[in-house]
């Protein structure tokens, strides 16, 4: 664990302290499996914009592709409504892989930049869903019980879930850790991100890298969706991950991912998106009145923002002297 | 090359929409002119009436237009229904805007804010068009629009609520309130009528611990839910007045277990009402989740809605307010002096009843 | 030299963007042959370079490798092939660790997985080799330049390469550091690698080249073995006519009133320094990478600050608190590191050379944009910088001429005092010796000039006067007619002149 | 053909012709330009958004600051004149983007960040003061969309002049040039002598001002201003800026590519509008312009770039 992970901790934990000197019942079962329950869609499609972000690219089109596979996998329900689990998820991946090539393929080929390949496909992605259902919600009684007890059962300790989902998301997040460190293809990344024309001159293929990590995101957003299913029972062509482009990049740059490339890791993702869930989830418990949350959600994350720049500042001139 | 070959259907199913749209367009433009002198009944002028929903995704709405959309060969007019995006309190002025000069004779709106499109609604109304809005009113700015058809009596909806909520819990413990957006104002209305209704001695065991608003977001309305069954162990009620918000409240309280019978229910489970469409909550209901929930009929407010526009655009009746006209089914309905009118009463759905409907 | 060709290319040709670039070149490289690529900048050298790396494709003439003809169709081909091109600036990655560095894209594998331990054990070993100070889990990101090279040719030693490319390999070393590099070039050639050095640098040639092409515009003059051959003839292949490498003296017996006084100046990377340069002069710093020039030449251009001492304008004491501040002093900079902090590149000439001139040729913030045109194409004019047109990108000229374009946008200033770092990095012969002219006629005009090299040679043909640097401190000065080459290398390892 | 805007130029005929051949609504001139009194205001947002994104930032926060200062200024300005207004929403619009510029510089975080966290902040700000209340504004600064000069709504000769100003400023002032140089390397502009920290802040700074003239505009149309308007604008104006051939890299772009593609949108959106074009297809089309108009030009660029030699930069293919 490096500086920044333990800064970052360090700020969940003091963050959660604090909310339970301010009041006990943030410590109270119910809230942590709130708290848990909030993180495992977005860990999953942050763990997907992780290695975006590392080769300087961006996916703002995650909130579309989570909505459009979440409505697909919806819509499939009508017509097959025994398809297993894994199946489920299988699909949504493909889905969500589908789109993410696509992406790819316009930053890599057509040569777009990411940033306006994915605020493109932001909306055209959404328009594609309200064409898959018709602009019809996929009703409760679509999403099997077998999907959405994922989200409510799991390892329980002492009275706390650690819901399936998350044990998924996680298991996602410890695979993607164990790649990060020891696998070819996110040295490269790394690299690329690091300095991306020494890369090319390393023999790195840069379109591999970038169709790599845009497919990877799209997967990851597919089956984000499938978890949406999963944690809410139903789902709306409009609001289905709509917003959660700005929650994924969020923890994502938080967690100390780089913005400007190169660097990053799986654990400061989880933890970017564990101190997310805490502030959205506090103000909720600790009875922020409605009309104050989006004022304190967005002073906390600047806060939490100008922090980390102080202690940058702190580290580099610790560094100089 | 499939992802382009893809896109390509797509342009061209974008095209056909394109053509559709403007054969619509070409058929009826005389309407305005003409349709004032004689009234040639409905057998006439063809008339264009639109329909703008809060937003396309909502699927409230879908009944509104049906209701609406099946009265067009009685009513004979051309529909088309056409909502923004996202519901927010201008996303709806272009589209009118639109409406406008598309010249149609009459627009039914569910105005996502009472106060937003005061302007625009003058300019339609000075180009003659007949503007009624179904199911939010334009509260305080009612004499921008010719009538405001609301599915029913919206006085009477809190108390049924409330009334719903106690009969559930047997008249006695702490219930909380799930909103839609704190600006909510058919939800705020509600609110404050329970607020006052609760001084009644008949509820007097039962206790308003804290009203929260999900913001009709899938995300925001389960955590707040959560947070509602955190914050208080000994809550025996959730009422939820808004279909994102029940529907949310549903399956979180699902996956806790804790609803009446449930299989972690402590002391008799927590009871959930609200207000939604059958078809959205019938898994809930059939699981005994929900015991019952209310709504009135959508589709009847559509086709009061259509009967009344065609008709004053025909001047076949005068919308004044306080007056009485007539209504599809033969019957009177009062147009109250903010020129309110009500499509019917509001329904309760439970185990016994919920698959008759398909809305 | 009858050992066979390692590589040849046969009447190569390369176009980049519709223009030749190279025409016809015919090159041999055998092994255990250090063969000297040479001309001035924009004759083609890198060019070479990379189409046998296979950066460049060709447009027609073959390649060919051990005899058989080869396509190179990447770098990671050339990679695989055995071909190893060490770039001018060194390539890495900032954010990796050095193993990671030099084994980037193929790192060891144990059962499909990467093995750092053994990525760091094999790099320690090469290390070892190489006699850096360094190990494998440095932070390559903190290493100097020179450090940074040796992990570049920590790589090419790992990927077992037996043709190497050196491109101005030596550019951004200290003289001990390509002494050093010279040994390993050495060794290399005695187990067999067939290597090319690409330079403008005759020394280089003639220390450790056996034979010598030169290009000029694309095509290839003349192939020689190194003992045939004299410097100055080897100039005059170069450029097509003879130079002269004289000291340039001033035009006046002494210089005039001390124009920038600094008196024990404390700051980031220096510590105690004091100075002086005086009007009509050219004051040369000397010393390593590292030994504080650099940081000293951006403190006193604003940018960082110091903590303590004195630094006098014409006698007035000053803070100079940003770099604006240092332009209205009458300071103008030229930074050692074009690319980063000298140029914008994608951005044209006009704008480039006239860049720091914006608000003196504006009226309430309008631009006068005759006026700055004139100035940028008189100053690119006087400087002979070759173009096609002012709304060409600048990152489309050669190194010099971009050089030129920065140094012209300092001088359209009009400064008082003119900081140079490492002016002529990787500008050729001609185009040194016209920059070295220029600023002793903007030193006789009555400018201040300081100027940091790496370059002896250089420092000895155009200042009067040297001070050397040592791990932040001046350990001596002298007038640049008593100073040798010995006597500044002595002083900058930190012994006694 | 050197000038890429020549892309959405002719898509903007393209799609002008297309909706006057296909819908006779579209067929009307007046209404077109009368028409325009809403995105005239997502075009003053898109103007300031040109200097921020060629100055190598972006602001997120646009949308929010529109809405603060579209619920402040009835609060502030009372029944004060329009010109009184219009100051007082110019200078809140300026403070809001001032501050996220002072944030951005001075503790050298990414703009993307900072204006990520300040869309929150204002828009909460505006929650939290109004609450479920609306802010009413005085009649005597209502109805400015329905006055005209020149046969055009005030509105668009108010984007159109702020267009041209801020395009001369861009192009032909000091400002400009600080900011193209800001955006290519800002480290260069520092060497140079550019006050990079004052050029950035006043890049935010005149973008808010605008915004502030944008609100203006929508309080005077709206009659009402509520803290949930106008959600995703931003989104809108930041496509209308890379549509019009602003590279979101920084250090590229013009403000006539801006004002093109604006004009490419208003055709868009006004033609699929007045077709009842489905909101869906509308967004599936919004979202292919971006990417046809950006794909285009860089092509172009390509093209006309192609019979320049490129030394120095890497060309993976031969």
């Amino acid at each position: 664990m490096k500086w920044r992970e333990l800064g970052l901790l360090a700020v969940v934990i003091v963050l959660c302290v604090a909310c339970t000197m301010k009041d006990r019942n943030f410590i109270d079962p119910h809230n942590i499996d709130s708290i848990l329950l909030w993180m495992p869609l977005l860990l999953t499609a942050a763990i997907g914009q992780f290695p975006v972000i590392v080769i300087r690219g961006i996916d703002i089109s995650i909130g579309s592709i989570i909505g459009l596979s979440a409505i697909a996998v919806g819509v499939l329900l009508k017509s097959h409504p025994d398809l297993g689990v894994p199946m489920l998820f299988a699909i949504g991946a493909t889905i969500g892989l589908i789109l993410g090539i696509l992406n790819g393929a316009l930053i890599t080929y057509a040569k777009i930049p990411a940033v306006v390949t994915t605020i493109g496909t932001l909306t055209l992605f959404r328009g594609l869903t309200y064409m898959v259902c018709g602009g019809d919600q996929i009703d409760a009684s679509l999403v099997p019980d077998r999907l959405t007890v994922l989200a409510h059962s799991g390892i329980t300790v002492r009275e706390v879930t650690v819901s399936w989902l998350l044990i998924f998301a996680l298991l996602l997040g410890i695979i993607t850790a164990l790649l990060a460190r020891f696998s070819q293809f996110f040295g490269n990344v790394f690299a690329y991100g690091s300095n991306p024309s020494a890369a090319y001159l390393r023999g790195i293929s840069p379109n591999k890298v970038q169709m790599a990590c845009y497919a990877l995101s799209g997967l990851t957003g597919g089956i984000a969706g499938v978890m949406f299913l999963s944690r809410f029972g139903n789902a709306s062509p409009a609001s289905a991950g709509s917003g959660f482009e700005l929650l994924v990049i969020a923890s994502v740059a938080i967690g100390g991912v780089k913005i400007t490339g190169g660097s990053g890791s799986t654990l400061g993702v989880v933890l970017g998106c564990a101190l997310l869930a805490v502030i959205n989830v506090a103000l909720v418990v600790l009875k922020v009145p409605a009309d104050y949350q989006t004022l304190v959600y967005g002073l906390t994350i600047l806060i939490a923002l100008l922090i980390d720049a102080l202690s940058r500042g702190v580290k580099k001139q610790g560094a100089a002297a | 090359m499939k992802h382009f070959s893809s896109l390509l259907l797509l342009g061209a199913l974008v095209l056909a929409g394109c053509n559709s749209g403007g054969s619509g367009t070409d058929t009826s433009s005389t309407a305005t002119n003409t349709g004032n002198s004689a009234p040639s009944g409905d057998t006439g002028e063809k008339l264009k009436v639109v329909f703008i929903p809060k937003d396309t995704a909502n699927p409230y709405f879908k009944p509104v237009g049906q209701g609406i959309d099946e009265a067009k060969a009685k009513y004979n007019f051309d529909y088309q229904e056409q909502g923004p995006a996202t519901a927010d309190p201008t996303s709806q002025i272009p589209i009118i805007k639109d409406q406008i000069q598309r010249k149609v004779d009459v627009i039914v709106l569910a105005a996502n804010a009472p106060n937003t499109l005061n302007e625009v609604l003058d300019d339609a109304k000075a180009k003659g068009i007949i503007v009624l809005t179904v199911d939010a009113d334009l509260t305080g700015n009612e004499s921008h629009r010719a009538a405001g058809i609301l599915p029913t009596d919206f006085a009477k909806v809190g108390e049924s609520q409330l009334e719903l909520m106690g009969k559930q819990m047997n008249y006695e413990g702490e219930f909380a309130i799930l909103s839609a957006t704190t600006t909510a104002s058919n939800q705020n209305t509600w609110i404050a009528t329970i607020k006052e209704k609760l001084k009644d001695p008949k509820y007097s065991k039962m206790k308003l611990v804290d009203t929260v608003y999900g913001n009709d977001e899938p995300m925001k309305s389960s955590t707040e839910m959560e947070g509602l069954l955190t914050k208080y162990p000994n809550l025996k009620g959730v009422l939820s007045p808004t279909s994102v918000g029940l529907a949310a409240a549903a399956q979180v309280l699902e996956n806790s277990g804790n609803y009446p019978g449930g299989p972690k229910a402590k002391n008799g489970g927590i009871h959930l009402t609200g207000l939604s469409t059958p078809k959205q909550l019938k898994k809930y209901v059939d699981k005994g989740v929900i015991e019952g929930f209310q709504l009135w009929s959508p589709k009847d407010m559509g086709t009061l809605a259509a009967c009344l526009g065609t008709s004053a655009k025909r001047k076949k009746i005068d919308l004044k307010f306080g007056t009485e006209v007539d209504g599809p089914d033969g019957k009177k309905y009062k147009l109250d002096d903010k020129g309110v009118v009500y499509a019917g009463d509001l329904l309760t759905f439970d185990k016994t009843n919920i698959d008759k409907y398909d809305f | 030299m009858a050992a066979p060709a390692l590589v040849r290319t046969e009447n190569l040709n390369v176009e980049l963007g519709g223009l030749p670039i190279l025409k016809g070149i015919d090159f041999e490289l055998r092994a255990g042959e250090v063969h000297a690529i040479t001309g001035e900048n924009g004759a083609g050298k890198s060019t070479l370079a990379k189409v046998i790396a296979g950066i460049y494709q060709p447009a027609s003439g073959s390649i060919f490798l051990d005899g058989a003809a080869v396509t190179i169709k990447s770098p990671g081909d050339a990679i695989a092939k055995g071909i190893a091109l060490i770039h001018q600036e060194p390539l890495i990655f900032p954010d990796l660790d050095v193993a990671s560095n030099i084994f980037v894209g193929r790192m060891p594998r144990k059962a499909t997985m990467v093995d750092h331990a053994e990525a760091r054990r094999r790099a320690d070993i090469i290390l070892k080799q190489l006699g850096v100070s360094f190990d494998a889990r440095s932070d390559v990101g903190r290493l100097s330049i020179a450090e940074q090279q040796m992990v570049e040719l920590a790589t090419a030693m790992s990927e077992d390469a037996i043709v190497w490319i050196f491109d101005e390999t030596t550019a951004s070393l200290t003289p001990k550091e390509v002494a050093e590099l010279f040994l390993i070039i050495q060794e290399l050639k005695a187990k067999g690698c067939a290597i090319a050095i690409v330079t403008h640098h005759l020394d280089e040639v003639f220390e450790i080249a056996d034979t010598v092409t030169v290009l000029r515009d694309g095509t290839k003059v003349a192939e020689r073995a190194i003992h045939d051959l004299t410097q100055p003839e080897l100039v005059s292949l170069m450029v097509g006519r003879e130079i002269e490498q004289q000291h340039i003296k001033s035009a006046h017996a002494s210089p005039g009133a001390v124009m920038l006084s600094v008196e024990n100046l404390v700051g980031p990377g220096y510590q105690g320094v004091s100075i002086e340069v005086r009007e009509r002069e050219i004051v040369g710093l000397a010393g390593l990478v590292g030994a504080g020039r650099t940081e000293l030449a951006r403190s006193l251009f604003g940018i960082t600050h110091p903590s303590s001492g004195v630094v006098k304008v014409d006698g007035n004491a000053i803070h100079v608190k940003n770099p604006q501040h240092a332009q209205a002093l009458g300071f103008a900079m030229v930074p050692e590191d074009r690319q980063q902090h000298g140029l914008f590149p994608n951005l044209d000439i006009g704008y480039n050379a006239s860049a720091t001139i914006l608000r003196a040729n504006s009226t309430v913030g309008w631009l006068n944009q005759g006026k700055l045109r004139q100035a940028a194409l008189s100053i690119l004019e006087s400087f002979r910088t070759v173009y096609r047109n002012l709304a060409q990108p600048v990152s489309q000229l050669s190194g010099g001429n971009q050089q030129k374009t920065v140094i012209g946008r300092c001088l359209l200033q009009n400064p008082k005092l003119l900081i140079l770092d490492e002016p002529t990095r990787g500008v050729d012969v001609g185009a040194r010796r016209e920059v070295h002219q220029f600023l002793r006629k903007q030193a006789d005009d009555g400018k201040a000039i300081l100027m940091i090299s790496s370059d002896l040679p250089e420092l000895l043909t155009v200042t009067d006067r040297i001070y050397v640097m040592h791990q932040g401190r001046i350990v001596g000065q002298m007038p640049t007619g008593e100073a040798t080459e010995e006597k500044i290398m002595a002083l900058a390892f930190g012994g006694k002149a | 053909m050197k000038r890429p805007e020549w892309i959405p130029a002719i898509l903007s005929i393209a799609v002008f012709a297309l909706f006057w051949y296909l819908s006779k609504d579209f067929r009307d001139i007046p209404y077109l330009i009368s028409n325009t009194t809403i995105l005239a205001e997502t075009g003053l947002m898109a103007i300031g958004m040109t200097l921020i994104i060629i100055a190598g930032n972006i602001d997120l926060s646009v949308g929010s600051i529109l809405v603060l200062t579209a619920c402040l200024m009835p609060k502030l300005a009372g029944h004060a004149s329009a010109p009184v207004a219009i100051l007082i929403a110019v200078l809140l619009g300026a403070v809001m983007g001032g501050i996220n510029g002072i944030i951005i510089t001075k503790a050298k975080l990414p703009s993307f960040l900072v204006t990520l966290a300040t869309m929150a902040i204002y828009r909460g700000i505006a929650k939290a003061m109004l609450q479920a209340d609306s802010a009413e504004v005085a009649p005597n600064v209502k109805g400015l969309d329905r006055l005209s000069l020149l046969g055009m709504p005030y509105p668009l000769v108010i984007f159109l002049v702020f267009a041209l100003v801020i395009g001369l400023v861009l192009h032909r002032k000091v400002l400009g040039r600080w900011l193209f140089g800001i955006g290519t390397n800002s480290e260069a502009a520092r060497y140079a002598g550019f006050p990079v920290d004052r050029a950035t802040i006043t890049a935010f700074a005149v973008s808010g001002a605008l915004i502030g003239i944008a609100a203006f505009c929508m309080d005077s149309r709206l009659g009402v201003a509520r803290p949930d308007m106008a959600p995703g604008i931003e989104l809108q104006a930041i496509t209308i800026v890379v549509a019009g051939g602003t590279a979101i890299s920084g250090g590229k772009g013009t403000m006539v590519g801006t004002l093109l593609s604006w004009l490419l949108m208003y055709f868009v959106t006004t033609g699929m509008g007045v077709m009842n074009i489905k909101a869906e297809y509308q967004l599936t089309i919004i979202g292919l312009i971006l990417i046809v108009s950006v794909f285009g030009q860089q092509v172009a660029t390509s093209i006309a770039s192609h019979r320049l030699p490129k030394p120095t930069k890497l060309s993976t293919k031969p």
